[in-house]
């Protein structure tokens, strides 16, 4: 599934900079969906928690906006904005 | 005879003048053709590089030397790009000579003013070799060439020696000059009023970009030349250099044949018109 | 000059009389709704019973009642089609370790016979033979076919409202240039030709045909003829002073008006049977070692026309190309080459997809309303 | 990268980073316990929105615009087109324009075909990524291949004035239609394309041909006297009979959410057309020598091997070059290049069968002769959900191969149907999932 | 272009048809010998081989249509030492520019019964209208003869020798006839790009313009001849919104009429 995909490649993204940042636990999430991305909230919401389980990002909040504009560059896009990480 | 198919020549020497001008000394391949092959200052060359093209270029060297066929090009597209790919010992095709030359007999006996700007000096060059062969046949010689730039002057130990020859004065001028210019700075036309002649007595050959011609011809008109007195080399497009293709029409001018040199007086009623 | 006479199906033994003599005969021919010309083998070839009608931008064809065979005036090609063909190769390059070796292109020694030249389209070719052979270098390829060329030239019996030979004085009668000339006579149930020799060439294909000479009653219908046809003839173009008109004019506000209409296409310089004009194009292979230099027609009406390096199209408004073109034809042209470049074939204003008229043009430049 | 400090021990981290999936069309292929559980081939061939822009258009334009869908098969979307506007405005096409269209078609299976056979999938059977690379050990064989497609190419020319997007066909007949003197030009090609076919035949069936056999539901034109191009009912092998116009009662396309290309199914199920599916069903129209062709290397109906489809292409270029050659043969020329047609308001429906498989299309007039509505379904859509199941059992038996193989072998699996994509084929990246 | 090695051809696929890149598959008699002065290293139609780039002649056909395709080209561009844009779709964005004239959503709908999973653009663009390019070949579809010029001339190092004069130019040195003129069949040849050989014309039919605008168009005049025959402003917006609908002398003069009808 073309969602699977994103969720992957948006899941190994997170792990690969709280490990950076020496973190174990994800608590927040912001993401903005892209005009054209075909996701609605919920949407994003179902599909991330899948992949999430068993990660760091496993029960982190979700805060999903949706974007308006097609013509943006962005509009087939997600775009992690930013996360909150609980320092260890 | 197939006036169109040229010969090939030999590039016995390529000088570089300045960033995007080179010199080409060319002989024909053909022993032949070279022993046949003679010319008058102002008169150009259709110059062939193989597979790209075939560009009109004026013969810079002195119509005396039967030897060697100089040329110097400036490298703006695709033929003359081509041409500068060539290195000493490569081939390319030539014919000619074509076109009119400059007023060298009629000349005779008068002063000469020969008024250039960028690479107009280099059409004029033929003429100017012929007069200091023939010095005592003419009066006084001025020199008058402008460049945009410093970078752009080319030829410029020529212009010095000369120069010093008696009788004869070489003004340089740039429009933006820079620390190492030692010479004028301004507009050509400008020199004009650096020298003096008569105007009754005076011939002018006049080669350079046509927007510079227009102002020095005014400038000459206004110091009293008659339009009789006034030559000027011109350019057009041109493909064939046989009066056949059209392409070089000024009015009723081919300038492959009745040209590139023309006397102002045949074309004063269209010159400062637009887009003839 | 004498006249003869011969029948409608001696037509056929002059063609091939012409044949044997080694000429591959072109003449007038059906084809994509018009008269144009082609290799034909006989007679029966020839536009039989076709006539046209003609206007500014618009060619009909037209079923006429007889049998007539040149009933009917020039269409949209000129013979400059075989004589200064649209594409000639010129030269072929090779290059062998470096050595350039030039080859030249033969001059195409095809012996051309043209069946029913009219007398404009004769004097279009005499325009040509100044530009190409009165210099002192004579165009190679354009000589050879020339001289080969047998002309069977024809009298004009019918002209249409694009015609204005009269005011150029190149028609519609023929005077000269032709090696035979023909008119044709259809009263009742005869149809036969006069015939006239304008050449020894002419005079020895005579002899190869059945001829009587012509009754004066038939001469005096061939002159009727054309005399009509000069009175059907009703356009003009005053061409007293034509180039001071021009060289005065050069900045008149009517070339704008010119411009909003011309459409820049060159279709008027493309039928023009004066319009000379090439471009070259150098066509090499992969191969890298050769390379070959064409000739193709060209037009003043093209940006590339006139380019130069630094400057761009030294004509790039359409004002100045239609300019260009027109002081050409009617005025420069005479300081060139010693004639008018029009010979009023009528062919520019025919076939200009916008019917532009260039007699009219003249017209408003003289400050005359048509 | 930002990072901000929190004041717990929370901390947010700014990051912009833009997720998403890349390539142009993705195998997609989900594994459960090594076992496959769901195998999606995405095509991101941005849609082009053809039927829409059909809208408004005149009736008269719609073989120019609909040419353009495909520069591989333009010939195919003309002669859907015409025919389904003949068929709103109730005429027929008949004779030799009707022969001349035979002809054009047979040009573009002759060209589209070699260009399958050799440019693209011989070169999977026989291991290299392309013909050029190819032509450096077989270069006769790559020769005969452009000397085969040439001729295809030169029948499309002179009939459509160019072999992309011809431009004399018409709605009616043709602008322009040869005379005969200038069609028998193309006999003595026709005669040597006639040999290659055959020699291609021939060296196609030497391949190795992957033991894969499945049951298919195949449907194509069926045509009482001919080998179907441009007219026939639809049938099947399982019982399927119905005319043109009913088309979209049994089959429906469907839109996927992870592809732009759309689904068609034959009352919810898979189904096959293309070269295969007209060989099963019409073997007995073709030509006696045809047929001896076919029988000579053993290629009888029935066939279920999609790998074998170069086998069939390669027969039906032997058909087309024997039905160019009758054509031109026994060509008289028309009295007009096109029939009188009157335009109304009508509904209008085609099928033709493309060098790749059936091609529909139905149109709406109005009375100003202007489209109203336009469905076009062309065979990649159809074939798409049996390519997924062909991957899907190729890859059951073939997961232990490393992924570039794998890789290889998917593309020539997909490349058994000829997609019009045709260069998807050449893209597919491979998405394994494993759960 | 490096002296050592063979230079290297991309050729790259935007929205299109795929015609225009099998115009090069077309060059039955020169593909090889094409195939020994250039190294084909990425040619999805015709080669599964993807060889990185840089590359030195890169052939882009299609429209720009998606995000996706903008950053796309974006990275073609600085992979590529010449690119030149082949076919209409890549010189004026193709047919599939009629949407930049509507609602692509309303489009979306009428092809897909769920137009929300479609990714695109509102318009449908020009290569050169987001990079530099540095040769159009236009055409809908290209000349392949025209195309081997441009390659012959990239390999030469010189500019191809593509003339820009009208099709009527092309027409009469082929010794056709003009349709409109001789059968007063409109004809768009005038204000169209030669390169075709005047194919319409020799078939009988009116050129349609798929070659797109040619250098000095003069739509105004054209459109009041098209007028003279009988065409309606309504036709002659539909006319000049064809295959290079989105080109700018094409774009500006479907406007006019369509402002004018209203
Ligand atoms: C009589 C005459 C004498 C000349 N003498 C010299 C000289 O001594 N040195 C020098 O450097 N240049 C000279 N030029 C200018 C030179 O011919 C052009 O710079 C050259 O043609 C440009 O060709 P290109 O292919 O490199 O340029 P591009 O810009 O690629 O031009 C394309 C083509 O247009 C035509 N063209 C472009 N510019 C000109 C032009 N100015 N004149 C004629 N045709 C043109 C040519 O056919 C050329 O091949 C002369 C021109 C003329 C007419
Ligand atoms: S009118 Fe134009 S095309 Fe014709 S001969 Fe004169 S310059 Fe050439
Ligand atoms: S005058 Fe007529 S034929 Fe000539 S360029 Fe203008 S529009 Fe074309
Ligand atoms: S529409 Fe015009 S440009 Fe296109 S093929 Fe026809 S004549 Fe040529």
């Amino acid at each position: 599934m073309h969602e699977a995909h994103l969720m992957k490649d948006l899941i190994n993204k997170i792990i690969s900079i709280s490990k950076e940042n020496a973190s174990c636990k994800v608590t927040k999430i912001k993401v903005k969906l892209g005009a054209l991305s075909h996701m609605t909230p919920e949407h994003f919401k179902e599909h991330f928690d899948q992949v999430a389980v068993g990660t760091c990002a496993q029960d982190a909040v979700i805060e999903a906006q949706q974007a308006q504009d097609i013509h943006d560059a962005n509009a087939q896009g997600i775009l992690l904005e930013s996360f909150e990480i609980e320092e260890s | 005879m197939n006036h169109l198919m040229p010969h090939p020549a030999e590039i016995i020497e390529k000088r570089q003048e300045n960033e995007n001008t080179y010199t080409f000394r060319l002989r024909f391949c053909e022993e032949e053709v070279q022993r046949h092959y003679r010319f008058l200052p102002g008169q150009f060359n259709m110059l062939y590089a193989f597979g790209v093209g075939e560009v009109p270029i004026t013969l810079v060297s002195d119509p005396m030397d039967t030897e060697f066929l100089d040329h110097t090009i400036r490298i703006v597209g695709n033929v003359t790009q081509a041409l500068a790919r060539l290195h000493v010992g490569d081939k390319l095709g030539l014919r000619g000579p074509f076109g009119s030359a400059w007023p060298l007999d009629k000349a005779q006996g008068h002063d000469v003013l020969v008024l250039t700007g960028g690479l107009g000096c280099a059409p004029s060059m033929g003429a100017i070799r012929y007069i200091m062969r023939h010095r005592s046949s003419y009066g006084k010689l001025a020199i008058l060439h402008g460049v945009k730039a410093p970078s752009d002057l080319i030829y410029q130990k020529k212009f010095l020696e000369w120069g010093k020859i008696p009788n004869t004065e070489v003004f340089l001028s740039a429009d933006q000059a820079d620390r190492t210019w030692k010479h004028k700075v301004g507009l050509v036309t400008h020199l004009l009023d650096q020298v003096n002649f008569d105007a009754g007595r005076v011939l002018v050959m006049m080669c350079g970009p046509e927007i510079m011609m227009r102002f020095a011809v005014k400038e000459c008109l206004v110091k009293g030349i008659q339009a009789d007195a006034i030559y000027l080399a011109l350019e057009r497009n041109m493909k064939c250099a046989l009066g056949f293709c059209g392409h070089c029409q000024l009015g009723p001018q081919f300038i492959c044949k009745d040209g590139p040199v023309l006397c102002y007086d045949k074309i004063k009623n269209i010159f400062d018109i637009k887009e003839v | 000059m004498t006249a003869f006479s011969i029948d409608r199906s001696e037509l056929d033994s002059l063609f091939q009389a012409l044949k044997k003599r080694g000429y591959e005969v072109v003449g007038p021919t059906l084809q994509d709704q018009a008269i144009v010309y082609d290799y034909i083998e006989s007679s029966a070839e020839l536009p039989v019973g076709m006539s046209d009608e003609q206007e500014a931008g618009s060619y009909r064809l037209k079923k006429r009642s007889d049998g007539a065979l040149f009933a009917y005036a020039v269409g949209p090609h000129a013979w400059k089609k075989f004589l200064h063909p649209s594409h000639q190769r010129l030269w072929t390059v090779k290059k062998q370790k470096g050595d350039l070796q030039f080859i030249s292109e033969k001059p195409n020694s095809i012996r051309y016979a043209f069946i029913g030249v009219r007398a404009c389209d004769i004097a279009a070719m005499q325009v040509q033979d100044k530009v190409f052979l009165s210099g002192t270098e004579k165009n190679y390829f354009y000589k050879e076919l020339r001289e080969n060329t047998f002309i069977v030239g024809v009298n004009c019996s019918h002209a249409v409202s694009t015609c204005f030979c009269t005011s150029m004085q190149t028609g519609p009668k023929l005077l000269s240039g032709f090696d035979l000339s023909l008119t044709e006579l259809i009263e009742n149930e005869r149809h036969i030709f006069l015939l006239k020799c304008g050449s020894k060439k002419g005079e020895e294909v005579l002899q190869e045909l059945s001829y009587d000479q012509a009754k004066p009653a038939e001469q005096e219908a061939a002159q009727k003829l054309i005399e009509n046809t000069s009175q059907q003839i009703n356009k003009n173009l005053d061409v007293s002073n034509i180039q001071e008109l021009f060289y005065q004019n050069y900045e008149h506000s009517h070339w704008e008006d010119v411009a909003e209409r011309c459409l820049s296409c060159a279709n008027c310089t493309m039928v023009c049977p004066t319009c000379f004009c090439t471009t070259v194009e150098d066509v090499s292979d992969l191969s890298g070692d050769h390379s070959e230099r064409w000739q193709k027609w060209d037009s003043c009406f093209s940006l590339d026309f006139s380019y130069t390096h630094g400057t761009g199209p030294r004509r790039s408004s359409i004002k100045s190309r239609y300019r260009q073109w027109l002081t050409h034809k009617l005025a420069t042209w005479i300081d060139q080459f010693g004639s008018s470049g029009c010979v009023g074939c009528g062919r520019c204003i025919t076939w200009c997809p916008v019917g532009i008229d260039l007699t009219q043009e003249v017209a408003a430049l003289r400050g005359i309303q048509k | 990268m930002k990072k901000k400090k929190n004041k717990k021990k929370v901390r947010t981290i700014q990051v912009d980073y833009l997720a998403r999936v890349e390539g142009e069309a993705t195998l997609y292929i989900q594994l459960e316990d090594e076992k496959i559980r769901e195998v999606k081939l995405k095509i991101f061939e941005p849609p082009r929105f053809f039927e829409a822009f059909l809208r408004g258009r005149n009736f008269a334009e719609a073989p120019d615009i609909t040419a353009r869908i495909c520069g591989i098969c333009p010939v195919a979307y003309q002669m859907s087109s015409v025919h389904a506007m003949e068929n709103a405005f109730g005429v027929q096409v008949e004779g030799a324009l009707r022969d001349l269209r035979r002809l054009i078609y047979c040009g573009e299976w002759i060209e589209s075909h070699s260009l399958h056979i050799y440019m693209l999938h011989a070169p999977d059977f026989l291991g290299y990524p392309d013909a050029v690379r190819m032509a450096k050990d077989h270069p006769e064989i790559v020769k005969r291949g452009l000397g085969l497609k040439k001729v295809g190419n030169e029948i499309i020319s002179l009939l459509g004035g160019r072999e992309i997007h011809p431009i004399n066909v018409k709605v009616g007949g043709f602008y322009r239609t040869p005379t005969r003197k200038e069609l028998q030009v193309l006999l003595p090609s026709l005669e040597k394309a006639r040999e290659a076919a055959l020699e291609t035949l021939h060296w196609a069936a030497q391949f190795d041909f992957p033991d894969f056999e499945q049951d298919y539901e195949f449907v194509a034109l069926s045509h009482t006297e001919e080998y179907p191009f441009n007219e026939g009912r639809i049938i099947s092998n399982r019982g399927l009979d119905i005319s043109v116009e009913e088309f979209e009662d049994y089959f429906q396309e469907q839109q996927v959410e992870y592809s732009n290309a759309l689904h068609c199914l034959l009352r919810g199920k898979p189904y096959f057309v293309g070269p295969m599916a007209r060989f099963n069903l019409n073997f007995e129209k073709f030509s006696p020598v045809v047929q001896q062709a076919a029988n000579s290397i053993g290629l009888l109906p029935g066939l279920k091997n999609p790998f074998k489809s170069i086998l069939v292409r390669s027969l039906e270029v032997l058909h087309a070059c024997e039905e160019a050659l009758r054509i031109v043969q026994n060509y008289q020329e028309a009295s007009s290049a096109t029939i009188k047609i009157s335009a109304s308001a009508g509904k209008g429906y085609a099928c033709t069968e493309a060098p790749r498989g059936l091609l529909y299309h139905r149109y709406h007039i109005n009375s100003q002769e202007l489209i109203e509505e336009a469905k076009i379904v062309p065979p990649t859509s159809q074939n798409q959900k049996i390519i997924e199941d062909d991957l899907f059992k190729l890859l059951e038996h073939s997961l232990h191969l490393e992924e570039e193989k794998l890789q290889e072998y998917c593309e020539h699996a997909v490349r058994n149907y000829d997609p019009c994509i045709s260069c998807a084929t050449h893209f597919l990246k491979l998405q394994v999932e494993r759960k | 272009m490096s002296h050592s090695s063979t230079p290297k051809l991309a050729v790259w696929k935007f929205a299109s048809c795929d015609g225009c890149q099998l115009s090069l598959l077309d060059c039955e008699d020169e593909l090889l010998a094409i195939s020994e002065k250039l190294e084909i290293a990425h040619f999805l139609e015709a080669s599964r081989l993807q060889i990185a780039g840089p590359y030195d002649l890169s052939l882009v056909e299609g429209s720009i249509t998606t995000a996706q395709d903008l950053e796309k080209i974006q990275k073609i561009r600085q992979q590529s030492k010449y690119l030149v844009c082949i076919g209409a779709c890549a010189t004026s964005g193709g047919i599939q520019a009629l949407r930049n004239f509507q609602d692509v959503k309303e489009f979306s709908s009428a092809v897909y019964a769920k137009p929300h999973y479609i990714e695109t653009l509102k318009t449908s663009t020009s290569i050169a209208s987001h990079v530099l390019v540095d040769f159009e070949l236009q055409g809908c579809p290209i000349n392949k003869k025209q195309l081997i010029e441009v390659i012959l001339a990239f390999l030469q190092q010189r500019q191809p020798n593509i003339p820009s004069y009208s099709v009527c130019v092309e027409c009469k040195q082929a010794g056709k006839v003009c349709v409109m003129v001789a059968s007063g069949t409109p004809c768009l040849g005038p204000v169209t790009h030669a390169g075709c050989g005047a194919v319409c014309p020799a078939y009988h039919r009116g050129c349609y313009a798929c070659y797109g605008p040619m250098e000095s168009p003069n739509t105004q005049a054209l459109s009041r001849r098209w007028q003279d025959l009988g065409a309606s402003r309504k036709d002659l917006v539909r006319v000049f919104r064809t295959f290079n609908a989105y080109a700018n002398d094409f774009h500006k003069i479907s406007e006019f009429h369509e402002k004018k009808e209203k």
